[in-house]
């Protein structure tokens, strides 16, 4: 984020499933970011409750159900999904 | 609903896209297998992110219907799955068989691909992988899935039940 | 027995290649459609050479299993099928599903290209067809499959009932 | 068959399916032929009992469950089988 970023908040939920879920203990985490936040900076926090290396460099994410990439801008209440790779069938 | 914590019924999804003008219907079942890579398998836990897999296989269904003329059906089971039950079920009619089979390669193949679930295997000697080996796949927004590492969520190389492998006692 | 002339299960033939090694199962049903070539349909009528085609049957299963990893099973009506009904079921089950679908696409042509069966098609204005227009099959022994015309059997131009054409409400 | 052929005979069972049944009004036959006798000379007998044009010039034929050409021999109770173009599935 830029020292220059308006110093106003925003909240996200962040969804963890399978073995990202179990890496970090829960499977939802209530996140307050400073704004203007990205999906990276979901992320990089998640990246701080554990080892950094434990999540891939750029895993696959949706937001309100629809698969977003790293430097996608959040609004408030977006719902963030961080999706281990699938394995359904 | 696709999805399921109820045993899937081939025969319920056969009558789902059966009628009198579709004569050829194919179908798929994959089903837990008792063995992978030389573990005994008890069976597989799936979990979901379920309004989004709700909404893949909605799409997978709408876009199996409009490139080949057929009526679509798919299940996925959540939860518990046992050796030997059947994990996803996909039914496809057509009025020609060419058209039932490719739509219904085309649906287990989405599914696999787009529909994020996940897969743990329960060994019967009592330990537990994810399974995550599968390629990330491109969803319904139409980005590039990312690449992700067979291994993610490996905790530090020591918890055996979450390495993630590309082993899949369902990759069938 | 591959014919019978009672109603085709998918769930049995299902059950009988189904195992705990095999995680994927390919099925294939052809059902009576309703209508054909514009004409309403009330029923087919299956006649076969049943020693025969019980032979052709076996080697047809015998050759999809050798050439793939895979369990077969197939049954194909004889007698009066009902729109809607099932005049054929196959099931292929293997650990892949590549060649779950490959065993069970290969083994519904080998049905329809070399098993002696013929059907009559009953319409529902009293009319009757047999349906002759399929392409001569090579069958177990070998041999090439001798060319026929489509309407081998036809009789004087004037017996509508016996004239036999491309159509075929079954052609799926 | 050669007029030197030997005069001894033999019995075949003929078969007839689907609209070769109809078309001959019976699904069986037995027939006696002069020794040597082939598949196609069975074909011969049918055309004489129906309007040649009836069968076609070569149709599928089985002898003893096996598919057979026109020109081979028959022996002494084999089952000929006359098919008509298939149609199962």
């Amino acid at each position: 984020m830029l020292p220059s970023a308006p110093t106003s908040t925003l909240t996200v939920r962040v969804l963890l499933f399978a073995s990202y879920a179990e890496l970090l203990g829960r499977d939802a985490i209530e996140l307050e970011l400073e704004a203007p936040a990205t999906v990276g900076d979901v992320l990089d926090h998640l990246r701080s409750l554990t080892r950094a290396e434990a999540l891939p460099t750029r895993p696959m994410c949706a937001v309100n159900l629809v698969q977003a990439a790293t430097d996608d801008l959040l609004a408030q209440g977006d719902e963030v999904a961080i999706l281990p790779p699938l394995s359904g069938g | 609903m696709y999805l399921t914590s109820d045993p899937l019924e081939l025969a319920t999804l056969v009558g789902q896209v059966q009628s009198a003008s579709r004569g050829a219907i194919a179908c798929f079942l994959g089903t837990v297998r008792d063995h992978n890579g030389g573990r005994a398998v008890l069976q597989l836990d799936y979990s979901a992110y379920e309004p989004m897999a709700e909404a893949e296989c909605a799409r997978i269904q709408v876009e199996a219907e409009r490139r080949w003329e057929c009526a679509v059906a798919l299940q996925h089971r959540t939860g518990t799955v046992r050796v030997g039950e059947a994990a996803v079920v996909v039914a496809a009619a057509s009025a020609h068989r060419d058209e039932a089979f490719a739509a219904c390669r085309f649906v287990i193949e989405e599914i696999k691909r787009r529909v994020p679930i996940w897969k743990r295997e329960v060994f019967v000697d009592g330990t537990m992988e994810w399974v995550e080996g599968g390629s990330p796949g491109q969803m319904g927004s139409g980005l590039e899935g990312q690449q992700n590492s067979g291994t993610a969520g490996k905790l530090d190389g020591e918890s055996s039940d979450l390495i993630t492998g590309k082993s899949d006692a369902t990759r069938a």
